[in-house]
Formats: C-alpha cells, structure tokens, sequence
C-alpha cells in the first residue's frame, strides 16, 4: 500500500496506523506485511474470501489475539488518543486502557449469563465503577444509542438470553458502547441475524460514525455498499 | 496498582499448584527416606527378590511382588473381555433403550464403594469358592481377582464406549453403506479405530486393581508365599501396608512398609508414562 | 466373517452384559436380603433417642450414629481443605500455567491422581509420627491427619475438574470480557468461573463421594473401633467404611454382622446420592468417571 | 457467595464438633470426671474393654474412651510412644520394652490360647506332634488325622500379635508356621474366619470361643477356663494393660474399675478368669 506518499496529507484525519504487520497462526503465515491507515470517522469495510485473516486483523487491533494460543506477531500498530499517536504495544501501554478505548462485537452474539442490565453494565464494574445512579444513566444512554431502549427497558432485569438473535447483538453493541470507546471493531455483526435485524444494525452503525471510527468486517457486497466509506479488499497486494 | 493486583492474584493462585506438586515429591522423599535402612549398601535387589521371614532376619517383600501382580493381571484377564463384551453391547448391538440402561448402570457402578465388593465377597464369593474348588480357604487370588474384575470393569467399559463413540461418523457410514451388519462394523471398523482408547482403558485399569487394597485384604488370604495357583492365598504390598503398619515403628519389618510403598509409587508412575506414551502416539 | 461367528460375538456380548448386571445385582440384592431386615431408626441411634444424640446430649453406644457422624466430619474438613487449593491450582493450570510449568506439573498431578491410597495413608501416618516426635505430642493419627490425608487424596480431581471445565469453554466465552477491557483475574472471577460452576460442582461432590467411600487412607490414619462422636480434630474417630470393614472380620455375633450389613446398605446410599447428585449437576459425567480410582 | 457458603460451613463444623465439648453428667468412681482415654493393643481384650467403656461412658458421658486393635505389639510400642494412655498386650511385655518405656503392668485376667475348628470337623483332639505339623506345612490334608478327605486351611496372626507369640512358644515350640497360612488381625476375626470355613484350624484366646467354633484339645487336655485356671492346660497368658510410668486421673480409676467387682464380672462375662 502506498501510504507513505499520503501520509502528510491525510495526517490530520488518520485515526489507526498500521505498519509491516506479519502474523502467525501455528506457523502458518496469515498476515504478511500489512500497511494501512484508517480515518477518523469513518465507516472502512473489510471484504475478501474467508481464511484471508479478516477477523485476524480484527484482534490485532486490540491485541486479542494474544489470547489465542499459539499465535504470533510482528509489526507496529499506532491509534491516536488524545491527539497523539501511541504505539498499542509499547510495554507502557495498558492493555485493559486499549481494550476500553477500542471495543469489539463478534460474529455471534455473546452476551453473558445474566441480566440485560447486568450485561451492559458489566464494562463498568470491570472498571471499577461504583456510583449506582451514574451506572444507571450510562446504560440508559449505551441502550439507546444501541436502538435496544424502547425495547427492554421494562425487563432490564431479565435473562440476556431472552432477547432475540438482532436484540441481543445489539446489546453486544451497546455494551461495547458504554465505555466510549474511539474505535469500534465489528467482525460480521449481522451475519447470524436475518435481514431486518441486519439493516437496523446497519442503520445504527451509521448514526454511530459520528462518535467513532468504524472498522467492520463483512461477507455482504451491498451491506458494504449501503455503509462503507472505503472498503479493503483482503487479500491485500502489495 | 492493577497490575499490581494481576500478579498478586497469580501468585495466589500459583502457590496452591505448587504446592500440590511439592506434595508429589514429598511423597515419594518420605516413602525413600524411611525405606532407606532396608535398601542401603545395594540390599534393594535382596529387598525385592528375598523372602519374607522376619523371625530369621529376612525382609524381602519378592511374594508381595508376586501376589500384587498375580491379582491385577488375572483381574484385567477377566475385566477385559467382559469390559469388551458390555462396551459394545452399549455403543453398536444392544437397542436403544436397553444400552441407555446399561450405560447408567455401568455409570453408578463406578460410585459403589470398594469396602462393599469386599464386605460381599466374604460372605458370597468366598464360600462359593471355597465348595466350588473344595480346595484351601476360598481366600484366594482366584476370590480377589473376580472381585477386581467386577470393581475395574465400569471404568474399562467407560473408556472403551467413549473410544467406540469417537470412531467418525463417515467411517460407520461407509460400513453401512457397503451394507456390513452391525457386528461386522463393530469388528472390522470400529475396534480397529478405537485401539488407542482400547489401550487406555486396559493400563488405566491394571493401575487401579494394582493400587487397590480392601479387596485383596478382604479376600486374598494375606498368606506370605509365593503364589503357585490360582487358589493360593496370597498378600498383596497394599494389603502389606495395611497389615504391618502396626507393628515397632523402629523394627525393619515396619520398615519394609515403606518400600512397598516405594514399589506402588513406582508402579504408579510407570502406568501414568504408559499413558502419555499411549495419548501421545494417538494424537500424531 | 460367516454367520457362525457373527452369531457367537453377538451372543458373547450380550452374555457379558447379563453377566455384569448379575453381579451387580447379586450383590446389592445380598446386601438387601441380609441388611434390610435391621435397618430401622435403633440401628443409627440404638437406645438413645434420637433427638439427644444429634443434639449430643447423649452418646450413642452401639448405633452407627458415631461413625456416621465420624464420616460427616471428615468428608467436611477435607473437601473444605481440598477445595480453595484445588480450585486455584485448577485455576491456575487452565489460565496461566505455560510452556514447561504447565508440562512438569500436569505431569505431577498425574502421578498424584494415581497414588494408591494406602501409600497416601502411609505418608499421612509418617506424618503424624514425624510431628509426635518433633513438634508436639498431642498429635498422633486422628480426625486431621485423616482429613488431611484424605485431602492429599481428593486434591487431583478437584483439580482435573476445575480445570477441565475451564478449559473445555468455548473461545468466545473466553473473549467476550476481555474484548471489554477485564483483566485476566476479571475475566476468571466474572465469567470463566462462573461459567464452569456446575463442571466444578459436580466434580465437588464426586470428591465428597470419594471421601465417603474410601477405607485404606483412614484405616492407617486414625479410625478407631469405638471412639464415639469426634470431639475435636485431634481426636480418634468412627466411620461409616471402616466399620464396615472391620466388622467383616470381627463380628462377634449375629446382630453386629447384620448391623455390618445395614451400615453397607446406609454407606451405598449415600455414595448412590453423591453420584446421582453429581449427574444431576452435570451430564458430561464420563470423562471425570474415567479418573475415579 | 461460594466463599461465604465455605465460611460458613467452617463454622458450622466448628460449632458442632465444640457443642460436644459442652455437656454433664455424673455417677459412681467415674463422678464429676471427664475426658479422655485412648486404648489400644490387643485384641483378646477388645470385648471387656468395649462392655467397661459402654458402662462407664452410660453412666458418665462427659468421658470419651477410644478403643483400637492392632494386637499386642502395637499396644506396648504406642503406650511406650505416648500416642495411646492405655496399650494392651495379650503377652508380658519383654524386660527391654518394660525398661525402654518405663510401663507399669496390670494383669487383670488369665486367658488361655486354644486351637479351634469348624464345628462340623470331625477331628477334635491333636497331639502336639500333630498341630507342629499342621501348622508347619507337614500334615495337609484332614483325612490323615481322621477327618474327611479334605485340604486343611490354616490361619495365622501377625507378628503383632501376642495370642502368635504365646502359642508359639508354649504350643508349637517356636516351630515354623507355613507362609501359606492365612492372615487374620485380630481374635474376632480368628472366631468368625474359622467359623465359616468347614477346613480351617486356628488358634484363638479362650475367652472368645463359643459355640460357633469347636475347641480342640490338645494332648487330651481342653482348652476350657478351668483347665487354664488349675495350670492343666499349659498355653496359658495374663491380660495386661500397661502404662508409660504410674497411671493417673482418669487412666487411673479406669484401670482401678477393671479391678473392681463390677470389671470382675465383666472379665467373666467374657469367658476370662479376673486376677486378684
């Protein structure tokens, strides 16, 4: 990718940079010398045939990965906070920091064995969160922000795996949403969910551009075309 | 502070599997440490192949030896096929509702407590024994292996129905498509395919009949001769441990207690590294 | 292969499974024709009543209650001594343990998972010894070093179990929190633990069974003949499979042998429970059965 | 909520093992005492101890009386060891043992050992010649000493045990006992062993045959308790319950109280001869 010639350009508005990444997965070469960049405020799609390291690149983003065993990495990735760049894997950098300022929503939706409220609520007792009434406005506001409000605010305190397959992934959705987070990380979010589900996330993920960047990894070509503000094709050439 | 934290509750959580491991060791140490004075200046050879006669000074444990490994391997000789014939009955010919019910059974056997086989066995296995043979005490290896077998085989049968189940699906299919009957593809599929866990289960279970100290205390006899037949009352090094551990803490018999337990551990040992080897020629 | 031998291994087959259930049968039917008889509220309490002697205002002399009571004590102080260490070893060997530690102690958790139980009897024996001897001697084999012994006994399936449950979560169980920013012990305390309870539990009671059930560890430990109700953790004690064990030998008349039998009856059910409860907790039973000693 | 089910649990423990700690109650010598005694060691003794101990703990149960077997041996190594107040022997402990350990003897019964038989075994006496052989090996077959064509099954004690040592030096002459004998660990289980098996021969305190077994005489002499008694019958033995130095407190009126007409008529009971 020819980005350095750009770079002075589009400084201004870049949000992630990524340089020379290689990645491992068993020995197996998945990611060979990525470069990109991805701008602020955006919505940049991801396409390309599966086993090309999609969501792979996903975790690289927020160091995911380091949780999958026998998994290995090389290369540099930057995220401006604060109006500087900082490399996410300095030793100085706090990987529970990272992991709140960048929030992920997975392929299925993964809510936790408890209550609606608990779950969206769960970001802020890992933080360490201890006012009830603030809790409790935060939730509202990740809720809806979500589009889940209208729906659940009379049984916040039922089982999470109650809701529908497109409220629960929108209760991923909001539950990412609650720490506001810089980046949002999506990898196939509408892909378990039927096309109405689909589109209200679609519609979601629109309104919340204004608030973060948007990386999102998806297998549909018009889902993308509705959406995107750039789309990279994997595998990348370079 | 948080990272602070993360390692302090690591170490918390380490120590514990420490020690644990530590406790491994110190096993083996103590039985080393007290067995010693029966092993020093290379008397552990005389140790295991000698007699055992304390009146004229000789500690050997060597008819132990012979009476563990009389009982284990004559157990597993009958768990085996009965393990066999019970594992196959419940994955491939029994109908359905039938293998749910020997498959429960088999399950809750494995719950039964050893000190009842034992306390059964004297009262109902030994006198059949004892009329059956009209020879010697029906305190025997004969008494204690059949008491074995039926305490190891829900476990040999649990083992062998799990290997039977992970035998691929195609595989079967292929079988059923080429129109094989049901004890065709038992024998020509599915054994050959679940030999790994066919292994597992048969040193899994010699671990356990050599480890096991009610049954043969119970019904062996506790005689201290080399077995000769099948009939013979034998003592087994468990039930040598259970017996002698009363006696003077400083005499050398009291002594040899702790060198059967140094042959058990080794004997445990020996049977957990034939496991892996098993496990791990399974999975290449 | 001909009909013949088809026929022949279809019949061997079923003759094994006859045979396994006529044995066991056999013997739980024995047990019944000959125990069933005395078990009434006297073969637990004997004379006293029954309410005095739970309340232990009153000892009972010959009932089971002692050893009952003798077994309860036990099976609590070890599973509870057992229990917070087995959990974090668990823990530790399924989240953090790596590379060589985790090969070295997976190893040694093994061989302490297959120590027969008389040489884990031995060692709690040598103990006490080494502690009368050098440290005080008020301690000699008794209700701790028993529960202690049984402890050592039950620490490898805990263990097993705990971190079988942990590691057999699906991966995006595992992510899900610290995709949210938990630290590692976050995750561990708020999901992974949480979410392999009933694995756990399960394996909990199977250990409580264990405890129960077993006869050689405490025989060399500290179980008596007659001691009555435990007084403290340094005193000698009854119990439920130890008496059964020595009254198949020293019965001295009719009665004490079908009280013999009636304990059996007694220590089966409950170990019969333990094992239903543990199902109950969690079908997926097999595998942990396959390490039951 | 598990860690505070844990503690609780704890403390429930606690609380019941600790209420048993708090009772009373009164009677006899044994008034206004409390504590415990532990007993271990032989076997033959097993029966009186256990019907002094249901008396004493009815009437007092403020005292815990602890009773293990083990056999003669362990009794004098851990009252010598301190690990027990009260070791039993079916033998008089050796002059080493009583000078190592300082113990004090007390022979509160005379016991005999017997050799015994399944009821339905037609051979009912022996010669000394002929039990030295059956135990060592030599005879092994009924047939031969006039019973039916059958195997003899032969038991032993442990080396522990007092009741082997006392028989085989006054009844076989220190001779060898085959390793193919039997073992069983303790007079109880002597009785019921040789009770169920229609072959057996074993040997077994005078005190606990009864009727499920059939005493054999040896060289024409039964092994009955007057026999014992008038010296007739030569393998004889004391019961003793031995100390570390002189016994104290509770230790003390327990030994007293086998002394006493009361523990003198249980020792009958039991089919022992009470010492004065």
């Amino acid at each position: 990718m020819p980005c350095t010639t750009h770079e002075t350009m589009k400084e201004n508005h870049i949000k992630i940079k990524v340089r020379s990444l290689d990645f491992w997965y068993q020995n197996r070469q998945i990611l060979e010398h990525v470069s990109l960049d991805f701008t602020r405020h955006t919505i940049t799609a991801i396409v390309g045939p599966s086993g090309t390291g999609k969501s792979t690149f996903l975790t690289t983003l927020n160091r995911l990965w380091e949780n999958i065993p026998d998994a290995q990495m090389k290369g540099r990735v930057e995220i401006e906070f604060d109006g500087t760049f900082r490399d996410i894997y300095a030793r100085s950098f706090s990987l529970t920091q990272l992991r709140r300022s960048v929030g992920m929503v997975f392929q299925t939706p993964n809510p936790l064995s408890m209550s609606i409220y608990k779950n969206v609520a769960f970001p802020l007792k890992l933080a360490g969160y201890k006012n009830r009434k603030e809790v409790g406005n935060k939730v509202e506001k990740a809720l809806k922000q979500a589009y889940l409000w209208e729906e659940v605010k009379d049984r916040l305190h039922e089982k999470a795996s109650c809701l529908s397959g497109g409220q629960q992934q929108r209760l991923c959705i909001a539950r990412a949403l609650i720490l506001e987070p810089e980046v949002l990380l999506l990898d196939e979010p509408t892909s378990s969910l039927d096309q109405n589900a689909g589109r209200i996330i679609e519609t979601l993920l629109l309104d919340l551009r204004e608030r973060c960047t948007i990386i999102i990894v998806s297998h549909y070509l018009d889902q993308v075309g509705r959406i995107a503000d750039t789309v990279m094709e994997f595998p990348l050439k370079s | 502070m948080n990272r602070q934290f993360e390692k302090t509750a690591e170490m918390v959580l380490f120590l514990p599997a420490l020690l644990s491991v530590i406790l491994t060791l110190a096993i083996f140490v103590f039985m080393l440490v007290f067995g010693l004075p029966l092993m020093k200046g290379g008397r552990f050879f005389e140790l295991i192949t000698g007699s055992w006669s304390p009146g004229h000074g000789m500690y050997g444990i060597q008819p132990m030896i012979m009476g563990t490994m009389a009982i284990a391997s004559l157990s597993v000789f009958f768990a085996f096929p009965l393990s066999m014939g019970c594992a196959s009955l419940i994955s491939v010919l029994a109908p359905r509702g039938f293998s749910t019910f020997l498959r429960h059974t088999v399950r809750l056997m494995t719950g039964v407590p050893t000190v009842i086989y034992g306390f059964v066995g004297i009262f109902l296995l030994v006198p059949i024994i004892r009329e059956l043979f009209q020879n010697g005490s029906g305190f025997c290896i004969l008494s204690a292996s059949l008491m074995l077998a039926l305490l190891i085989s829900p476990t040999m049968i649990l083992v062998f129905m799990e290997s039977f189940d992970r035998v691929p699906k195609s595989y079967l299919d292929a079988a059923d498509a080429l129109g094989g009957t049901p004890v065709q593809k038992l024998v020509y599929v599915i054994i050959p395919q679940a030999r790994q866990g066919i292994w597992m289960g048969v040193i899994l279970s010699m671990g356990r009949s050599l480890g096991d100290t009610l049954i043969a205390l119970m019904l062996a006899g506790n005689a201290i001769a080399t077995p000769g037949s099948v009939l013979d009352s034998v003592r087994t090094l468990t039930a040598h441990i259970a017996l002698v551990i009363a006696s003077d803490y400083e005499s050398l018999e009291f002594k040899s207690v702790f060198a059967c337990g140094l042959i058990l551990y080794g004997f445990n040992a020996l049977i957990i590294v034939m496991l892996r080897y098993v496990e791990s020629k399974g999975t290449q | 292969m001909n009909r013949l031998w088809e026929t022949l291994i279809k019949a061997f087959s079923w003759a094994c499974g006859i045979i396994l259930l006529g044995a066991i049968s056999c013997i739980i039917g024995y047990l019944f024709m000959k125990g069933a008889g005395v078990i009434r509220l006297d073969l637990i309490f004997g004379d006293t009543p029954p309410l005095d002697a739970i309340l232990l205002k009153r000892q009972v002399l010959d009932g089971l209650f002692p050893a009952m009571a003798g077994t309860f004590f036990l099976v609590c102080f070890s599973v509870f001594t057992a229990l917070p260490l087995g959990l974090a070893a668990g823990i530790y060997m399924s989240e953090y343990a790596g590379g060589s530690i985790r090969r070295v102690f997976s190893f040694s958790f093994d061989i302490l998972a297959g120590i027969p139980s008389i040489v884990i009897g031995l060692f709690g024996f040598s103990i006490a010894v080494f502690l009368h001897r050098h440290f005080s001697d008020r301690i000699f084999p008794c209700l701790l070093i028993s529960g202690l012994s049984l402890a050592f006994l039950v620490l490898p399936y805990i263990i097993r179990t705990t971190q079988l449950s942990l590691e057999t979560l699906p991966a995006r169980t595992r992510l899900t929190a610290l995709a949210l920013g938990a630290t590692r012990f976050q995750n561990i305390r708020y999901v992974l633990v949480p979410q392999s309870l009933s694995g756990i539990l399960s394996g909990v009671v199977l250990a409580v069974g264990r405890c129960a059930e077993d006869t050689a560890v405490i025989m060399l430990t500290g179980a008596v003949a007659m001691a009555g109700v435990p007084q403290s953790l340094l005193s000698s004690y009854e119990a439920l499979p130890f008496y059964i064990y020595y009254i198949s030998s020293q019965y001295t008349n009719p009665h004490e042998l079908a009280t013999g039998y009636g304990a059996s009856i007694i220590l089966l059910g409950i170990c019969t429970f333990l094992f239903l409860a543990a199902f109950m907790i969690q079908k997926g039973l097999a595998r942990r059965a396959l390490y039951y000693p | 909520m598990k860690k505070k089910f844990y503690w609780i649990s704890v403390f429930f423990c606690m609380i019941c093992l600790g209420a048993s700690l708090a009772n009373a109650g009164s009677a006899d010598a044994f008034n206004d005492l409390k504590g415990t005694i532990k007993i271990a060691g032989g076997t033959a003794h097993i029966p009186v101890m256990k019907a002094a101990a249901k008396r004493i703990m009815t009437v007092n149960p403020d005292i815990r009386i602890s009773i293990a077997g083990g056999g003669s041996g362990v009794g004098i190594k851990q009252v010598g060891e301190g690990l027990v107040d009260i070791g039993n022997s079916g033998r008089k402990p050796t002059d080493e043992e009583i000078g190592k350990y300082g113990l004090k003897l007390f022979k509160w019964a005379v016991d005999g050992v017997g050799v015994i038989v399944h009821t339905e075994n037609m051979v009912k006496s022996l010669t000394k010649a002929q039990l030295k052989d059956i135990f060592s090996g030599k005879i092994a077959n009924w047939k031969s000493l006039g019973g039916s064509d059958k195997h003899i099954s032969v038991y032993t004690r442990d080396e522990a045990s007092g009741t082997r040592a006392v028989f085989w030096k006054k009844a076989l002459d220190k001779g060898d006992i085959t390793a193919k004998a039997n073992f069983v660990v303790s007079n109880g289980a002597m009785k019921s062993a040789i009770a169920n098996d229609p072959n057996g021969i074993g040997y077994v305190s005078v005190g606990h045959m009864d009727k499920t077994v059939s005493p054999v005489t040896l060289d024409s002499i039964s092994p009955s308790l007057e026999n014992v008694k008038s010296g007739k019958y030569p393998v004889a033995r004391g019961l003793y319950s031995n100390t570390k130095g002189d016994p104290r407190g509770l230790v003390k009126v327990f030994i007293d109280y086998l002394f006493s007409a009361e523990g003198r008529t249980i020792a009958e009971e039991k089919g022992f001869i009470p010492s004065k």
